[in-house]
């Protein structure tokens, strides 16, 4: 595991069209370039990557479930769910205690961190079948199981933060003050808004569909279905090119934003990505996951949420300014993961021994 | 033509906040709204992408309910949240219907 | 012909990829979940599959044309002729002396079951494949064929009944109340509107340059269109998912509407449906057509139009009441026929011993 | 700043219906039009779903030309169709443009 | 509900000249604008398809601001570009928000 | 080269479903029939064969590069720039001296004539191929190369022409009138729009992820995005049926304002290009060209830009009336182009002894 591999890798990873259609749209901002990608078009790839992602997904957890049962996928979801329970706890006590941010800004930030990226997600399962590691069967279900409950745990740390700190101001100032119960919504319809929400409905929902059908009908009438959502990846990739062509212009128009956060957010943004990332491959090489699957862990558990995230804080935490979280999720996390945290995490997974 | 005064009140606000809001203001007192996207610059910057746009409500009622949506948006948006409102009078063909009872 | 046959054709048709994502359109709505796909998008996939339709009947049309001419076609083009004038009429009497509906009401419920929907047409043509039972060259045409003439007879039904309602009206009151022209637009221009609409302009324009160029183009050449608009069934299948979805979500919209249209109209959008595919089956029997044929043609005459008729009808006849059409066609007749109503057909067209 | 007050009628109705009222908007005297798709709500329900969505047109236009519009909207509209119509002044620059002689 | 009398300017423009309208416009004053696409009909025909459509333009600001807009727009756009502009009052809730100092 | 193989292959190019759907659309709009493509679905087609053109196009050079190096493109590239400087001039002269206009509107339509029309390179190269002559691999970088310079130059020519005009109207008055310095942007606002806009940015941006990453990737990983993007053209080619059924909507709305703009205008929109695929073949085959690449280089020169030029345009020559140039542009030249004019520059190209 010498540098030039990690080099070689690099460059593996980054001279292909899927980040260098990323970088385009950073430079199209940069230079006030007149890219417009319509955003019902951005809406309709996302539908159909989130499709994708659900119904493949499911037609191969049918496989594993038809061929092992139970027995090899309980350990990697059981560790996922640690891992989501982990990780807005470290985002959080990083933000508020090294960071000295506000309670508000730190849980919604810690719940961005907490919850998952599906694009990094695809980046990565891309990256780890183009080295020749086919993940496990199980993974897909994974990023299901991640997208939520590292929210919850940030909201609820919020609550009860924000709580306590009102408590204490009541009794400091010695007054009795009345609970102000209409700011923010209630952390159930935030997490009733994450739950139902678009990427969880269309992952799960394509999952359970893609499951079921596999079981129930014959492999070659599912086939056209593959043939669409994924298989060749012909369809699949192509959309992806757009898809990141806009979330470099998205990011693009963000980068000045960089500035505003200062150093602690960019710091932050790398580091604990990393930290996560040792978290997740180790974990999942615990659990008994192959080399390809311990790095689309490390990757998914590190990424950032920058879609179902925020509407349940904007909800939940009102007082938290979004510029903070989106700025770190995506414009450094992101691209940092996209460029250079896949092949590092990929690194680990070999270094921890996985297979 | 038979014309009523009323007032319509009009209200630029972050879309993820549209379900919440219409849901309000019809809980209000108002008989119907009419929406549609738009983009926005404003003290909390551009809001023109994918992950942040806005919505425009437009809301023609009597002058108390036009009062208690925007001291609900005031009391409960301003603070947080990309936010714009205001009034205006209009002449309203069949204007009585606007005005639920 | 047993039971059990038809219960495992259940089960094939409904565990299948495209009626789950209707189910899961249905369930999102029903959860109050977040899916939305933008009305772009849905646009969009419509007319890709419009024009499939079209090029892909005007393909296989010219090659049944180059073999047979015109024998083998004109007895199907007329037995659907004639179903496109029937069913407006034995649905118009139904609502108007069964279920006692206003004449406007009847007569635009009547136009909307006396076209045929093109989605129906799709997963019926998906569902004899299936089968293995490769319908006549020739189907897609008779879609076209069937799509005018029902909307047409019902709007002049109305036009006569509300004539002679208000003279008789009139004659009661006995004074002479000068007609109200205003109301409504004419006829001609809501047939018009039918004609020159996307669905027909989209299907036939399509079909005609699908005869054309498989005539004069070489078949090779011809190829790339056929793949993008059908072979195999690649894209053309992935997108009916995705239309389905949103299908299923405004049909979970107007679930709640189904209270208020009162069982009358419930039974009608199953019984009626029921009657027409009877009709269609036996009528493409007698004219010579195949089981997949058959099947195809009783399901198109079953069901009905909620892309068409709308706008024909609320030109025309603007009193009737597009709650009632669209929750029967929409919301009733299609999930019904998709679930149920194909496989049934099915077994009606095998029985009356079509091949 | 020279300007002309003149009103503005608004009418929001059904998407279908747009293209022959904006004909006949013309007919009736106004110089041009301004219009983009809503979402509405009111006595008919929603309206927000591809098979049933709303427009909302704009006409700049001299008091006769908009009471022509609006008893024309009324007239034909108000009964049968998804339908709302208000009216209000504006100052509009170098305004005699849209007033047709 | 504490309201300021403030101006809307609203212009309807030719799309391409969003961009550097809408800088200008901050640049004479206003704190913000919102904005979403039209089509439009008018002098110069139709606006409608992707190669000529219309942007709307709402600014809320004080009276010389509104002013400096207008002349702007009138002395820039009307000679050759497809261009409406109005102005009318609206009450705005905390409206000294949008009166730059 | 007698005029039997002319019709044939006129008929050859006609009667294919991508002309036909572009006929579909104009038919519409004449009958005032409903067929809508919603603008983002447009949009996204024309994003997609933009990029498309781009990343083909650079992964083609690739292999020309590391085959050749530089050693047969400079030639054509040449070629293609000397071409870009002299059809504005061409066409200013004609319209300026011949058909009398305006020196804004001479200008601004110049601008449109100087540019090039990406649909018209792909119709071009759909051709050849199906004749089968195969077009040298570096001809989409030739279309990159001519999208800016005759923008450019025309602008030039107007604004020197206009500070003419206005400094011979001075002198005559006699008196000394203040420049009118608002009125108009400025050519290099203009010139950054073009090479920042969609087009260019899209089609040079992918040229270089293609070329870049067909350098450093295996073949055999790039196969997918080529599979996307081109490969047996089956997205590419259905895509462009539904783009030119939206161009013959646009076209067909158009066609009233041919009778406004009178004769000699479309008589320059159909012999102007003549004359500049002559020029192109011309100098294409001098450069070393093939019989494929000539004939693309001659329908390139001869298109004119619908849609870089008309913003630059707009912007720096207010006064020019876009009604003048769109009509020539969209409504005769590419109709032209499509329908009569590429074969008759395969023919031009053929006489001219390119193979
Ligand atoms: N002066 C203004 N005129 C019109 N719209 C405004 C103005 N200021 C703000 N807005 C709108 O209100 C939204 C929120 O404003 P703000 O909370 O100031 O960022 C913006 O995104 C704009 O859409
Ligand atoms: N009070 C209201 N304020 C604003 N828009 C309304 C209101 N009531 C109705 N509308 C609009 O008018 C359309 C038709 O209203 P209705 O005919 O009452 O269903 C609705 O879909 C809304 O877009
Ligand atoms: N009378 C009017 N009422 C509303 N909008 C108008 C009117 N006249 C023109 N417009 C809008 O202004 C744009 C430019 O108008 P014109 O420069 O007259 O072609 C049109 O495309 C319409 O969007
Ligand atoms: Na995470
Ligand atoms: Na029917
Ligand atoms: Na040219």
């Amino acid at each position: 595991m010498d540098t030039s591999l990690i080099l070689t890798s690099l460059r593996d990873n980054l001279l292909t069209p899927i980040p260098m259609c990323f970088a385009l749209g950073i430079f199209c901002k940069l230079i006030h370039g007149g890219i417009k990608i319509p955003k019902e078009f951005y809406y309709a790839i996302s539908i159909y990557l989130l499709m994708s992602i659900g119904i493949i997904g499911g037609h191969e957890l049918a496989h594993e479930y038809h061929d092992h049962g139970v027995s090899t996928i309980w350990k990697p979801a059981l560790a996922t769910l640690v891992l989501g329970c982990i990780t807005p706890i470290v985002a959080y006590s990083v933000l508020r205690y090294v960071g000295r941010l506000s309670i508000a800004d730190s849980a919604g930030i810690a719940a961005h961190y907490g919850s998952t990226s599906a694009v990094t997600y695809i980046v990565a399962n891309d990256y780890v079948n183009n080295m020749g590691y086919k993940p496990d069967a199980y993974v897909p279900t994974l990023v299901t199981i991640l997208e939520c409950p590292g929210i919850a745990i940030a909201l609820v740390i919020g609550a009860i933060g924000l709580g306590m700190e009102k408590q204490a101001k009541a009794s400091e100032s010695g007054g009795t003050m009345a609970a102000d119960e209409e700011s923010g919504g209630s952390i159930w319809e935030a997490l009733h808004e994450v739950i139902t929400g678009q990427s969880l409905m269309l992952m799960v929902g394509l999952l359970v569909i893609g499951f079921i059908s596999t079981l129930v009908m014959p492999e070659k009438k599912f086939e056209v279905f593959k043939e669409f959502f994924y298989s060749k990846n012909q369809i699949f990739r192509g959309a992806l090119c757009i898809f990141l062509l806009e979330m470099g212009l998205v990011t693009g128009e963000r980068l000045k934003d960089l500035l505003k956060v200062g150093p602690f957010l960019v710091a932050f943004g790398i580091l604990v990505p990393l930290v996560h990332g040792f978290l997740g491959a180790f974990l999942g090489h615990l659990a008994g996951m192959n080399l390809g699957g311990c790095t689309i862990l490390a990757a998914i558990v590190s990424s950032a949420s920058y879609i179902a995230a925020p509407p349940a804080v904007r909800l939940t935490l009102p007082q938290a300014n979004p510029t903070l979280s989106m700025t770190a999720a995506l414009g450094i996390t992101f691209p940092f993961n996209i460029a250079i945290g896949i092949p590092i995490y990929f690194w680990m997974a070999k270094s921890l021994g996985a297979q | 033509m038979q014309l009523h005064t009323l007032k319509k009140v009009t209200i630029v606000i972050e879309d993820n906040l549209r379900q919440s809001l219409v849901k309000k203001i019809c809980e209000l007192g108002a008989t119907g709204y009419t929406c549609h996207e738009v983009q926005g610059f404003g003290s909390r910057g551009a809001r023109s992408d994918p992950f942040a746009n806005n919505v425009e409500i437009e809301v023609v009622c009597a002058e108390p309910v036009a009062n208690a949506i925007l001291t609900f948006v005031a009391h409960n948006y301003f603070e947080n949240h990309a936010c714009i409102a205001w009034l205006m009078d209009v002449q309203v063909v069949r204007g009585s219907r606007y005005v639920a009872s």
